[in-house]
């Protein structure tokens, strides 16, 4: 299989989409001549110009509304945000305009459109450019919210979001957009609303989604130098969230550990853990942990930033508490 | 051609197969057509209001009576197939669009019979067919929604535009002024109608906007705005059809402040203190948009008290039979809680 | 003690800070000359006057973005609006602007003020006004989140919310505007971030929040004529969470039930669930339950309402699933 | 007053002792400071760019490099107590407000001997002593906050002013022109300041403004507007000043677009690709406003070499221990991660 990077699985995404509907197209800040401020869409506009690759001004809110009204008046946007943080100024029209219309419309309005962009933690660049917005979203009925690992399931995925007559939060990372993974050649298109085993195990279970899983498999990795067998599950999509896939892993290694880039409370470990509770009772053979990010707004101090965002020795640790 | 300047025009034929075109240009139909519009509107909302008042509307029910020459007119001189979306004051809107008082009224009543299926309620309504586009009850909202549409259109290459309404206190939403500088920098085919009922809520225009003249809203993005009188349904028509002309043109985005009143409180619920009942009485007894209307036809001889006495009982029928249906229908089966959520 | 409406006990916690502090002051949509969408703010213009009391535009980011810079200038505003679904448009602010200044300044910039209002459904008036912010809020640091039952805690904690140095979120409903409870005569502060034990029972414990309360104590009396013993804890302040009182009951009933007005995903109710398999894993007899609205988009229709909102009858069935 | 008026006046003395008051009225002193002002933000960003490049500062780094006259000249009008906010695009406005060098730089190294101690980092520092609110991330969000703490100085009849700085591409952001609605209805003693360098990271002003007349953009809400030059420290000083008079006598908030232009890319990641190398050229050789204040300087007779040597080494020394003390300042305890959350 070839590999590439998930910036270019994203790009490659996009551009197959956009080649196969014309009502496609995408718009957000410095998605155009600037070929995007990671370079997701990069070449994007060659191919397709200025029509259908639009730079907007800086106006979260209006370009997400404006993304929401060409969706129902029979496009197909895909509207990057440069981070989910800014996203916050534009979450009334994800929310209200997108996520509740087709309940509100008794199934008339659709609003087929894909929110993206970087979320959660970059690198050294403070409280208010890290938020992980995946359990807002989360919490959201109407909305399909996807968060993939590597490169196959970004462009799988994306793909399928962009084909969802629903409205989809499609939450990529910066930190992976340069990591290199298989994607499988000629269309390749993943089904959303499936969790994926990253890796087999027998002893504990590490559910995860995003640069999670990453962190998972290092740690799995780790224990299994130690002879603990960790299975791996990458959640994916995190609305609906997969909880059969959750469910029958925890079944045979009766023991989870829940792993996440983000704040601890009401999160998508919260959600995890909830669900193991309320369906999985009787096959814990210990508590559920969830390791995330420290409960505070993110420091720039390097070491104090190391110390808040989760890393693959927490998960370790974690593990082998409840072992 | 508006009433007030038909009062000094000759005085106008009494019967009325001789005025087959009025001073206005338009044909008697036509006329009538957008008289029984407004009457229509009219009846609905007060029959609305008593349906509210039985309990059978629940919620907040956001009344258009003395506003109704604005949509009227504007949306008589639009074409099929141009898109509307608005706010929560939204009945109105939905009739001059042309979709069925019935499937209004069920929805008001929250029945299956009603647009949303009884799952949207008085503010949240939509039909594709008709290119309506709702019904949104985030004040601001709806405006980069429509200019969203517009977007489509242009996109599309459609010929069509998009009517965006919203109120004098949305105007002062900032999502208005993203979507004015989108709309300008792209050339969208999209007219920005305020209607401007002098009170957001309890809020008086003067209190709410620092500069009163909101059509002038849109100048520092290179929108051009007019003002019109929104109490004459004819004086709305013809500031319509110039900015249509224009922004179906290809010349991009225009801005159009309707001066216009509501006569009933901001919702069913708000007894509307915070103004005096001479300034309502007012516009009731002087500046009411139907009877205004109707004594210029009557001047114009277009109709008498016959033809009007046909249209209200048509109207009335008409709105009765909505509100039948709205009764009747049932309730929505409770696993309709479940659908819609996804496709 | 006297009795008074949740509605005047939040006027009367502001008039009395008012009074004690020139610096606070209240401002929002239809707050003065309009006494208040929902006359909470009473009598306030008459008494303070309009520099004090001040009617805004309809512009939520614009004005919450204010009220946070004049707390940075010094004052202690009171932001009201007219429902948290529009704060929606704010949230930036609460969050980026208010929560997170405090710690990106190394503790230098304080931000003292309240952000108030009705939160969750109200009755009929769909899906776009009824959402329940509470677990967005509640998962991010550096905000206080509040969101009382009563008419004593509504007055109480208002008053402790207005006097903090940190920026709180402070929950009300519009559904407990209108009823009554006991309020303790003069002076009359709660301290944030404590639970309250509403009912003592001993054979599961019922946890909520707001009017989740009601529905609570209403199960509650139901099951006692079935025999069964519930003791009800209102969570009151949901960041910071009382988690100790939660354990402290869950150990001594062994079983818990958490009622929540709200979507279940990613909620307060998760949340709880989490804190309990992480630290009373010991102490459980019978998987934690949450009882919540359902998961849609709040619809208009009577029948629907009534089948969308968590209800006592729900909370009695969970009750019963796990004695 | 400008330079360029200056060339046009006789040739300036070239003893510097007899020309206490220039033709700009100020006397050297200010001049010099000025001028100081100005070689301290350039050296102080070359130095951070420096720092960056060595993996000293992490995340993003906005230098103003290029701009330097903007805040020298308006601060130089302000009144000590008078409040300033801010961007992410910061350095050079804490060091106009004279918030320490090395406070500034530690905190760009994340040190606890920063001004947040290390845990804000380049975009985010205040000094509340000195007035300064920030450094903030979010595009336009500032505005409002800074129109909220001209709320509290009114509300406290402190009879200071708020100096709200933004960018051309912030200034499309739909919450600034509710905040001007607020300012301008309340009468706020704010003056808003779009700091127009051509660029909102690397869309150019015309392709991301509908009316690239920034200044406009508060007429309709009664602001009055003014666009002054600022690559010239003395235009922007005199803009400045009549602008403050206004704002402080009570008369509401003011727009002044200051135009500009930043030599660096958008942060250190930025290549800048989407401009020419002769445009970047352009300013540097013909319009840079330290050398065009040099030249007028010494056309005035108000310093020579020597007195610009003298300067230079001093900011220099600065320069360099503010960089020392940012490398040595120790990381924050690890037991910070989890104060300032509350209080
Ligand atoms: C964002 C937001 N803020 C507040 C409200 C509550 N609200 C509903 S309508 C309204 C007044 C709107 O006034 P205007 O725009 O003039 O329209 P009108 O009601 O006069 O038609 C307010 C404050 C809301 N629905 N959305
Ligand atoms: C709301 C928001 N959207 C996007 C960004 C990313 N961003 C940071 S600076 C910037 C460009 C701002 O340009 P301008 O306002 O002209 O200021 P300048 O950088 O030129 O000083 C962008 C898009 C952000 N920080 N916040
Ligand atoms: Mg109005
Ligand atoms: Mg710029």
């Amino acid at each position: 299989m070839p590999t590439m990077t998930v910036r270019e699985a994203l790009r490659d995404a996009m551009a197959e989409e956009m080649r196969r509907d014309e009502d496609v197209f995408v718009m957000g800040e410095e998605v155009a001549e600037y070929q995007g401020a990671y370079k997701v869409t990069q070449g994007l506009l060659q191919e397709f110009g200025p029509a259908r690759v639009v730079d907007t001004p800086i106006t979260e809110y209006g370009f997400a509304g404006l993304g929401v009204g060409a969706a129902m008046g029979g496009l197909k946007p895909v509207v990057e945000f440069m981070t989910f943080n800014f996203a916050m100024q534009a979450i009334d029209h994800i929310v209200n305009s997108a996520a509740k219309t087709n309940y509100m419309s008794g199934g008339q309005m659709r609003c087929p459109i894909v929110f993206r962009g970087p979320n959660g933690s970059a690198s050294r660049v403070g409280a208010q450019h890290s938020q992980n917005y995946a359990p807002w979203y989360a919490s959201v009925p109407g909305l399909l919210v996807i968060a993939p690992y590597d490169s196959a399931d970004a462009k799988g995925l994306l793909k399928a979001a962009i084909r969802s007559p629903d409205p989809v939060v499609f939450l990529e990372n910066e930190l992976l957009y340069g990591q290199s993974f298989d994607v499988p050649e000629g269309e390749h298109v993943v089904e959303i609303g499936k969790a994926r085993v990253h890796r087999e195990g027998k002893d504990v279970t590490i559910v995860s989604y995003a640069i999670g899983v990453g962190l998972a498999l290092e740690a799995a990795n780790i224990l299994a130098a130690d002879g603990i067998s960790c299975e791996v599950i990458d959640l994916r999509t995190l609305r609906p969230l997969d909880e059969a896939a959750v469910l029958a892993s925890l079944k045979k290694t009766n023991r989870l550990v829940v792993v996440e880039e983000g704040w601890p409370v009401c999160s998508i470990a919260s959600e995890i853990i909830a669900i193991a509770m309320e369906k999985g009772f009787d096959d814990l053979d210990a508590p559920v942990l969830r390791v995330t990010n420290k409960d505070v707004p993110l420091p720039y101090a390097h070491n104090l930033e190391k110390a808040a965002v989760v890393k693959a020795a927490d998960v370790v640790a974690a593990v082998k508490s409840i072992i | 051609m508006s009433p007030a300047a038909a009062k000094k025009a000759p005085s106008a034929k009494t019967t009325a197969s001789k005025a087959a075109a009025a001073p206005s240009g338009l044909p008697k139909e036509k006329l009538l057509a957008m008289f029984r519009e407004m009457l229509l509107i009219r009846r609905f909302e007060e029959k609305a209001g008593q349906l509210y008042g039985m309990g059978l509307i629940g919620g907040f029910c956001h009344l258009y009576i003395g506003q109704e020459a604005v949509v009227t007119g504007i949306q008589s001189a639009a074409k099929a197939g141009d898109a509307v979306i608005t706010t929560y004051r939204d009945h109105a809107h939905m009739l001059a669009c042309g979709m069925d008082p019935k499937g209004i009224m069920a929805e008001l009543t929250g029945r299956i019979g009603g647009f949303s299926k009884g799952k949207g309620g008085s503010m949240h309504m939509f039909s594709v067919e008709k290119q309506f586009f709702g019904g949104h009850g985030i004040v601001g909202a709806n405006v980069p929604l429509g200019t969203g549409l517009a977007f489509a259109q242009k996109y599309k290459n459609t010929g069509h535009i998009t009517m965006t309404y919203f109120g004098d206190g949305a105007a002062n939403q900032g999502q208005v002024y993203e979507s004015f500088n989108m709309a300008s920098l792209w050339q969208l085919p999209v007219i920005y109608i305020i209607e401007n009922n002098e009170y957001a809520m309890g809020t008086s225009t003067k209190r709410h906007a620092a500069n009163t003249e909101l059509y002038k809203r849109g100048e520092a993005f290179g929108i051009p705005g007019v003002q019109v009188n929104g109490m004459n349904v004819l004086e709305v028509y013809e500031g319509a059809k110039k900015v249509i002309e224009h922004v179906r043109s290809g010349k991009g985005p225009y801005l159009m402040e309707v001066k216009t009143y509501r006569y009933r409180g901001h919702s069913m619920s708000d007894p509307a203190k915070y103004r005096t009942k001479e300034e309502v009485e007012d516009y009731k007894e002087n500046r009411d948009p139907i009877t205004t209307f109707r004594k210029y036809l009557e001047a114009e001889g277009i109709a008498g008290d016959a033809a009007f006495k046909k249209i209200e009982d048509e109207v009335k029928a008409i709105v009765n039979a909505a509100a039948e249906f709205a009764k009747e229908s049932p309730e929505p089966e409770p696993t309709e809680l479940w659908t819609d959520v996804l496709s």
